[in-house]
């Protein structure tokens, strides 16, 4: 027990101390920073990969007391312990090809001190053996990804970063909703296969507020909108890193909620179907965008959130079909794993591309695989594995969470959305084509004459993640029975449902029917796209959610920070009448209190001849006073109203003791309501 | 409940009080005056942690009446509540002085010994407030907080700090007529150990005059808390030397009035009296919208200390939800982030006040680039903002985990409402800054002449590493605040 | 102990003997006078002492001069209340006339100056009278003469402004006096007698009360006008405002309290109980409405002196408030204002005169930042002024706390609102003061020093009695409570 | 009411005297008049007091044999004190609208 926690301690703890250790080395050398985040990562590769011999069997559970009735927890079991060390191997392969990627770019120390950071909490949240820890390390990932985005300070930089920060504190704060609305139906925050006795109605509100959080982190439409603008922008090995691991914790966080709320056993065929066409959905219109991009990377990043809708769609069936959606669930996880390594290599050859060129734009790139042919490979090796082409890892998780999509039933909505996945599939098989043969086939461009292979540090990042891919692909049984099925029965999964799909045939006449069919499509549409121009078509910007997005953030802005001209004009006017009070303040006191004496005197004796004389006294005395009161009132109204709504106060000059007069008289007339309703009420 | 007399909550006042009255007489003696300012913060620490040794071994009060005449009775007494408050401020007190001295030996070296002495009689005072034995002490320090502040705000003696000092006046002791006229109608809250008792209100005196009553202290405490229609004399006040707006006005007069409310909820009304009135939903729609408007405003600001001031309306008002809330755990939820913000707020004024010490640049939009020539002083602030944001690991979010809770126990969906959208405000006000200071590129080119001794950074350093401390170890704060909800709520 | 019996009236002799003394030998010993004035000061603060150790041990007591009992002979009438007035005489008395010295010195001819201690004796021993008389028609005399040493001293300078102010002052004094000569003409009508406790003996059995109702209402006008309230203040500000300093602090920090004072005598000791609800809730609104009035005033003012006067406006109505409760609290309050009133106003004066003396300056605006060229003098005056703004742990603050407790206990809201808003008021203009005086940044570049000794330390006392009774308000218990407690016995 | 007028003369009489003693002093800006004014309050109240005092037919207050009513000497020793401290005010008075003349209007004498 002791080993294991302080083995947990250690991945965890490791990077995080490691974070702050490299940020200080960082500023004397940069030679022993890349070795020092280096080892550190690879050091944790390695103490990852003795956690999963710990995996097998019960959960082990260390944790220590935070909070009353809530303990920071971890746990370690078969999920936990794969998530994280394919985190771990991804986190390698990224951090050595960033060596050379970055050489030349700024502000080194940061970067690399954040991304052992995100490592450190990305692992937590895996790791978490409870919802508190989850959340408290979910929202350090969110906070730490922040300067790894706006790595390149860029405007574009900025905008997506604010962006994605946004999010994912909207994200932040509905997750933590979800926890605590949980904790307070279950009484304690563990993960658990399925809360009982509470209404459905609860429950869904519970597994809709922990959805969207983890949502937005996944990408899911219509929570999307900042992962198209961040991932590109991004350097590199960023983009690979957020794309390949930081949102599989969005949807390691569907998938843990889903089952902790409604467990295998009390599945809901209402969220089940929501969940399934939020998938749907997702991949559909995820796949249409990516179709249209120039940018490669923005393009993969579509791609990503697409891929995201295969996984929620898998997460979907699997709450659909309750105690028989072990498969669903199985196909989404080894989605997962998948394209965290297919994805991660596509970044990166994509980055080294870059690198090489200067050049994201796919249309201006072509014929680089003379160039650049071990990354033209591996590139190719990837898009085989995203495409689902068999012999990749890709097709065996799509062709199970295919095979469960039947057992859905057949026709109606079930059908469509059946047309559905295999038009998605087309589409992704498209897009890669047009990846590939616009980047590395056809003619190079003149200025690529010089254009090298990638360097060794990159390529070998690449290269272990290609072979992880072409791995997978070969012995896609072997990862199903020693990684997939023990992390089923972690979940709740039973004998029965578990010894059915013990053995799946990945191969049967139906599947390699729809991959024909997929194939077709996407041949089709790149035929046609590329004949009629179609991948050049550009809807309206109110066509998307990013515009709305943007059309609110800029009427909040405008609300906050604009000040129109009528506002100004009727400020400077209760300021200058403010002013000639002030101005004339002076004598009219003196009148008054010489007034006042004169009329209390002249009320003793009223003769006629006084009485027009004192009416006129009191006259201009109560007028000049009243007057007085009303106008200093009203304009001091006015101008607090209108100052309060212009934005910067040390423009306007105002006689602060007018103003404050008026605030004490409104707060007079309070008191004397008061009292008033105080007497009434009393009396 | 034991009772215990003992003399240590009136040393606890009077001995850092007469103290600060004798640094009016140092002059020209810096030495001397720095050290007396010392001297009585240790001391009021010191005693405070006596009477919080006193309180654990024995969980008894601390009790120390005087009285005065018939009707007239000052007296000292301590409970968890008081001690709670008390112990925050001598804490920050103690970490705030070393700033102070090098802060005012650069910016202001006129007239010094005034600014110390003032200093040292606020914060005495308001540790005295948060030992009150009954309204009537509690009344007549409060009052004498106000005064006692007036000379620090206005001590720049620029026409604008002056203005800013009769604004803050005319709010406060508006306040302050409103409380007397309720201290008054509630003569019983007047005699000796008075807060020893729970609910002493009765409820004969009719629904209605119990409104007004409730409505009237509200008013009292809440001007001073900032609430919502009266909070602009805040933002106004952070013209004054940053020690100011950092311990007194983020932490100690503020928290004051916080303390007051709490007095009154939990001691005077009682919570099943406040529960029966209906009245905790009024208290969640000020506090709501204080919070809505203080964050609203801090968006605006381009002035870093107004935005922090702003920023402090919002926030010294989750203490007053988490009250209004009338669920224990709201109000450890409250409490903790009281303990946040002081620690965090603190921080972050006095971050506000190197920078501007070091680059001479106060307003936002003028520091870019300052991370990079700053990085302690803003790396502090950007864990100090992350702090507050309620980051996970920090007490921030030891705090709003309780809290949020609350509207989920007693159902009230609008405080979830003013939750979620203050967190969100608030995220965007303090993290822009954060932006500013780390990422945005600066055009200008500036000198940092002068350099930053340990006694600036160290408080600075202190309060976000006790943020982070007690955000990754609660129990022991967690503790002492159930202690003060025990009181109120059983159990 | 059996002298102590005749010290009141020593103590009304001796100060009038030693003003006509001084008036005799001025034509060839000038200097003389300020000795001898202290000397009689002294003289009395002692046998004021001497007295309170007698009230307090043995009670009130009644001594009939010559031994002529009423109705021919003249009655004293001595309790704690008195003697607690007598207290705050004699300790102003000395005080003021200390620090005179110099600042008349400076201020009048010299000349005036043996006059100036006549009359101040002269004015003193009347007071005294006025509070010992046992009966309305030596209270008259004593009225008589104190108001003729007022006039007199307000127009000693014998410039335009204080002649001015001083006939105006006049004309209304006069009027007052000869109001109380009325009252007392339509009480003794009925009553055959003028002694304090045959009236009230007397009134208990009377059946129709409308010619005593009248003659109480004449009574307490002439003392609502040299109490200077509300609609009868108009002479006020400019007497005391014109006045030299000490004269200023004598005449508002006692004077107007004997108006109340004998507001006290008449509706407690004279007349108990014969007022109408409609008559004491017209005197309360008045006195409101003068509070609150008189602190405006005071808010808009900018000669020091005269802001000062229009405060006193404000502060006697809330002495005068708590005549008009009835009820233990509010007599507390309206004693404990005398009190306050009496030190803190006269050390706000004598602050504001030690200013003239150093500067001649009389505006705020002249005032800036005088605060630091003259720390210790300002401190004082500003221990005054929160005293005046009833800043806890001063004694404004105990009497004003009792007032408003006496007002929400019997429900008045009208006058809850009044004191409350009064006191904030108060709060706003000191705090005006304050700042202008400490914080705000000068104009001229004139080099001030501090005020000499002479003149700190009676200030300086004056302070240190403000706080003192703000922080062991007990101290005063001793004589009013047991005082206030009995007055309010002759009710039933 | 004509008669009671007619019996309480002396009151009536009185009350109106000090009424235009008072509307003197309160209405008329010149000095003199309004010390007039006073004096003629003064003079209103002595008659009032004097009124008081008096008996029907009573004989002025001196012991004689034989004489068993006399008018009350009580207020008219008021009167004569009153009269006394009235001159003295009169006096200051008039001694104050002097110096005030001269001071409005320079060194005249």
């Amino acid at each position: 027990m002791f080993f294991q926690f302080v083995l947990l301690a250690t991945i965890i703890l490791l990077p995080l101390f490691g974070a702050g250790l490299v940020y200080w080395v960082s500023s004397k050398s940069a030679m022993l920073r890349n070795y020092l985040a280096a080892s550190l990562t690879i050091v944790t590769l390695i103490l990852t990969s003795i956690l999963y011999c710990f995996s097998k069997g019960e959960a082990i559970v260390v944790g220590y007391p935070f909070l009353s009735f809530a303990e920071i927890r971890f746990s370690i079991n078969p999920m936990s312990a794969l998530l994280a060390f394919l985190t771990a191997f991804i986190w390698t392969a990224a951090t050595l090809y960033s060596f050379t990627y970055l050489k030349s770019s700024s502000n080194q120390g940061r970067f690399y001190a954040f991304l052992l950071l995100a490592f450190s909490a990305n692992l937590g949240v895996f790791l978490a053996g409870n919802f508190l820890t989850l959340f408290i390390f979910f929202e350090i990932l969110g906070i730490s990804a922040y300067p790894l985005i706006v790595h390149n300070e860029d405007k574009k930089a900025f905008k997506a970063g604010a962006k994605y920060l946004v999010m994912v504190f909207l994200g932040d704060i509905a997750l933590l909703m979800g926890i605590l609305l949980y904790c307070k139906v279950t009484g304690n925050i563990d993960f658990a296969t399925g809360i009982k006795g509470t209404s459905e109605y609860i429950k869904f509100i519970i597994f809709a507020l922990m959805g969207i959080g983890f949502g937005v982190k996944a990408g899911v439409i219509p929570f999307h909108i900042w992962l198209p603008d961040a991932h590109p922008v991004a350097p590199t090995p960023a983009s690979a890193l957020l794309s390949g691991v930081m949102i599989k914790v969005g949807v390691y966080g569907i998938i843990r909620s889903l089952f902790s709320i409604f467990g295998p056993e009390q599945s809901s065929i209402v969220v089940g179907s929501i969940v399934i066409w939020v998938g749907i959905i997702t991949m559909l219109v995820a796949v249409f965008m990516a179709l249209l991009q120039e940018n490669a990377k923005k393009m993969l990043a579509y791609h990503s959130i697409s891929q995201m809708g295969y996984i929620v769609l898998g997460v979907g069936c699997a709450a659909y079909l309750g105690v028989e959606g072990a498969l669903a669930l199985g196909g989404s996880m080894y989605h997962i794993v998948n394209h965290a390594l297919f994805k991660s290599c596509l970044f990166l050859t994509v980055g080294a591309v870059y690198y090489r060129t200067g050049e994201l734009n796919m249309y201006k790139l072509g014929g680089l695989v003379k160039k650049m042919p071990i990354v033209a490979f591996c590139t190719l090796v990837a898009s085989l594995g995203i495409s689902g082409v068999p012999l990749f890892n890709g097709y065996a998780s799509k062709t199970l969470i295919h095979q469960a999509l039947a057992h859905l039933g057949h026709g109606g909505w079930v059908g469509l959305v059946n047309v559905l996945f295999i038009v998605t599939c087309g589409g992704t098989i498209a897009s890669f084509i047009k990846l590939f043969t616009l980047v590395f086939l056809g003619r190079a461009p003149k200025k690529y004459e010089k254009v090298k292979d990638a360097s060794s540090s990159m390529l070998v990042g690449i290269m272990a993640l290609a072979i992880m891919v072409f791995a997978l692909g070969i012995f896609p049984g072997r990862f199903w029975t020693f990684f997939i099925l023990p992390l089923l029965k972690h979940l709740g999964y039973t004998g029965t449902a578990l010894s059915s799909i013990r053995t799946v045939n990945i191969l049967t006449l139906h599947d390699i029917q729809s991959l024909v069919i997929s194939l077709a499509v996407g041949i089709f549409i790149f035929t046609v796209g590329t004949r009629y121009g179609l991948f050049h078509l550009r809807f309206p910007r109110w066509f998307g959610v990013n515009y709305w997005f943007e059309q609110f953030a800029l009427g909040v802005y405008f609300l906050l920070h604009e000040e129109s001209h009528l506002i100004e004009m009727h400020t400077s006017r209760a300021t200058r009448e403010i002013k000639e009070m002030i101005a004339k303040k002076g004598r009219s006191t003196e009148a008054l209190i010489e007034g006042e004496s004169y009329v209390l005197r002249s009320l003793i004796f009223i003769s006629k001849r006084h009485v027009k004389k004192i009416y006129l006294r009191v006259e201009t005395y109560i007028v000049a006073r009243a007057n007085y009161i009303i106008k200093s009132l009203w304009s001091g109204f006015l101008a607090k109203t209108y100052r309060s709504l212009s934005a910067s106060e040390t423009k306007k000059e105002f006689n602060l003791y007018i103003e404050d007069l008026n605030f004490s008289i409104f707060l007079i007339l309070f008191l004397l309501v008061l009292c008033f309703v105080s007497i009434k009420l009393i009396g | 409940m034991n009772q215990m007399v003992s003399m240590i909550p009136i040393t606890a006042v009077a001995l850092p009080f007469l103290i600060g009255i004798a640094i009016f007489f140092t002059g020209k003696n810096k030495k001397l005056m720095g050290f007396l300012s010392s001297i009585a913060a240790l001391l009021s620490l010191a005693l405070v942690s006596a009477l919080y040794s006193m309180l654990v071994r024995g969980n008894m009060d601390v009790c120390c009446p005087i009285c005065f005449g018939a009707g007239f009775t000052f007296c000292f007494r301590v409970d968890w509540l008081g001690l709670f408050f008390a112990g925050i401020t001598s804490l920050l007190w103690v970490a705030s002085i070393p700033y102070s001295i090098k802060y005012m030996e650069m910016k202001f070296p006129d007239s010094r010994a005034r600014f110390f002495g003032f200093f040292t009689l606020s914060a005495a005072t308001a540790i005295g407030v948060t030992m009150a034995g009954n309204m009537l002490t509690l009344f007549a320090l409060y009052e004498l907080l106000t005064i006692f502040t007036y000379p620090l705000v206005v001590h720049a003696e620029t026409p604008a700090a002056l203005k800013a000092g009769k604004k803050y006046l005319v709010y406060l002791l508006i306040g302050e007529m409103f409380l007397l006229f309720a201290v008054l109608s509630t003569p019983e809250f007047a005699g000796p150990r008075a807060f020893a008792k729970i609910g002493l209100i009765s409820s004969e005196i009719g629904s209605k005059m119990l409104l007004v009553l409730f409505c009237s202290y509200i008013v009292g405490f809440g001007i001073k808390a900032a609430i919502f229609p009266f909070s602009n004399w805040l933002p106004t006040v952070s013209i004054a030397p940053t020690p100011v707006t950092g311990l007194l006005h983020a932490v100690a007069v503020v928290n004051v009035g916080v303390y007051g409310i709490m007095r009154v909820i939990l001691n005077v009304f009682g919570i099943e009296l406040v529960r029966s009135m209906g009245v905790g939903v009024l208290l969640v729609f000020i506090s709501g919208a204080t919070i809505i408007y203080g964050s609203l405003m801090a968006l605006r600001q381009d002035d870093l200390k107004r935005r922090l001031a702003f920023s402090t309306v919002d926030y010294i008002s989750y203490p007053i939800l988490g009250l209004a809330l009338l669920s224990p755990t709201a109000l450890v939820g409250g409490l903790l982030l009281l303990v946040t913000h002081a620690f965090l707020k603190l921080s972050l004024f006095f971050c506000a006040g190197a920078i501007d010490i070091q680059t001479g640049k106060t307003k936002v939009s003028e520091l870019s680039g300052i991370g990079r020539r700053l990085p302690f002083v803003s790396t502090c602030f950007a864990i100090g903002s992350l702090g507050l944001i309620g980051m996970p690991l920090t007490l921030g979010f030891v705090g709003k985990w309780y809290l949020w809770q609350g509207p989920m126990e007693t159902g009230q969906p609008s405080a979830m409402g003013v939750l979620i959208a203050g967190a969100i405000l608030c995220a965007f006000y303090l993290l822009y800054v954060v932006y500013v200071l780390f990422f945005k590129q600066s055009n200008v080119d500036f000198v940092c002449d002068l350099q930053l001794n340990w006694t600036m950074l160290f408080p600075i350093g202190a309060g976000v590493l006790m943020g982070l401390v007690f955000g990754i170890f609660p129990k022991g704060l967690l503790l002492l605040v159930n202690n003060v909800t025990m009181c109120y709520f059983g159990g | 102990m059996s002298f102590v019996l005749h010290l009141p009236v020593l103590m009304v002799a001796v100060p009038i003997a030693v003003a006509v003394l001084i008036s005799v030998l001025l034509t060839f010993k000038r200097n003389i006078a300020f000795v001898l004035s202290v000397l009689t000061m002294i003289f009395c603060l002692i046998s004021s002492l001497f007295l309170m150790v007698k009230v307090i041990t043995e009670g009130s007591f009644v001594y009939y001069v010559s031994d002529w009992p009423p109705p021919w002979g003249i009655e004293i009438f001595i309790d704690r209340l008195s003697v607690y007035m007598l207290l705050l005489i004699a300790i102003v008395g000395l005080i003021s006339i200390i620090y005179s010295e110099l600042y008349i010195k400076k201020v009048l001819d010299h000349q005036k100056i043996p006059f100036y201690y006549m009359l101040v004796l002269f004015l003193i021993g009347s007071i005294v009278g006025f509070v010992i008389s046992g009966d309305i028609f030596n209270m008259f005399i004593f009225f008589e003469i104190l108001s003729l040493s007022s006039y007199s001293l307000v127009a000693i300078s014998g410039d335009r402004e204080a002649l001015r102010a001083g006939f105006r002052y006049l004309v209304m004094g006069i009027v007052s006096s000869l109001f109380i000569l009325l009252g007392l003409g339509f009480i003794y009508s009925v009553t055959g007698t003028l002694n304090f406790t045959q009236i009230a003996l007397r009134v208990k059995e009377l059946s129709d009360l409308t010619v005593i109702q009248t003659g109480a209402l004449l009574l307490i006008v002439a003392f609502i006008i040299e109490a200077a309230i509300f609609p009868l203040h108009v002479w006020l500000p400019k007497a005391h405002g014109k006045a030299p300093a000490p004269v200023s602090a004598l005449l508002s920090g006692l004077v107007i309290g004997i108006g109340v004072f004998g507001m006290i005598k008449v509706v407690y000791y004279i007349l108990p109980g014969v007022y109408p609800v409609s008559f004491v809730v017209f005197f309360r609104g008045l006195i409101s409405v003068g509070i609150i009035l008189g602190a405006i005033f005071a808010l808009f003012e900018n000669d020091l002196k005269i802001l000062l006067a229009q405060s006193s406006i404000s502060q006697i109505g809330f002495a005068a408030i708590g005549v008009f409760f009835f009820s233990y609290s509010g007599l507390m309050g309206s004693m404990l204002q005398l009190l306050n009133h009496a030190f803190a106003k006269s050390a706000l004066f004598l602050g504001a005169g030690a200013v003239i003396y150093k500067t001649g300056f009389r505006n705020l605006d002249e005032m800036k930042g005088i605060g630091k060229r003259m720390p210790i003098t300002m401190g004082f005056f500003a221990i005054g002024l929160a005293s005046i703004a009833s800043i806890p742990m001063t004694c404004g603050f105990v009497s004003k706390y009792y007032l408003c407790l006496a007002a929400i206990k019997q429900g008045l809201w009208g006058s809850v609102g009044a004191i409350l808003l009064g006191g904030f008021l108060s709060l706003l203009y000191c705090l005006r003061i304050i700042s202008c005086i400490f914080f705000e940044k000068p104009d001229s570049k004139v080099e001030v020093k501090e005020a000499p000794l002479k003149m700190l330390l009676p200030l300086g006392v004056l302070a240190f009695l403000t706080i003192f009774f703000g922080v062991f308000p007990r101290a005063a218990f001793v004589l009013i409570e047991p005082g206030v407690k009995e007055i309010l016995g002759f009710l039933r | 009411m004509l008669k009671a007028s007619f019996s309480n003369l002396i009151y009536v009489v009185s009350m109106i005297l000090f009424l235009i003693g008072f509307y003197a002093v309160a209405m008329r800006p010149s000095l003199i008049k309004k010390i007039i004014g006073i004096n003629i309050m003064e003079t209103a109240i002595f008659l009032f007091l004097i009124g008081i005092g008096n008996k029907k037919g009573g004989a002025s207050p001196l012991v004689v044999e034989g004489i068993e009513k006399y008018v009350n000497p009580f207020p008219q020793a008021m009167v004569l004190m009153a009269l006394v401290v009235g001159v003295g005010t009169t006096a200051l008075a008039l001694i104050l609208a002097v110096r005030l003349f001269e001071c409005e209007n320079g060194e005249k004498r």
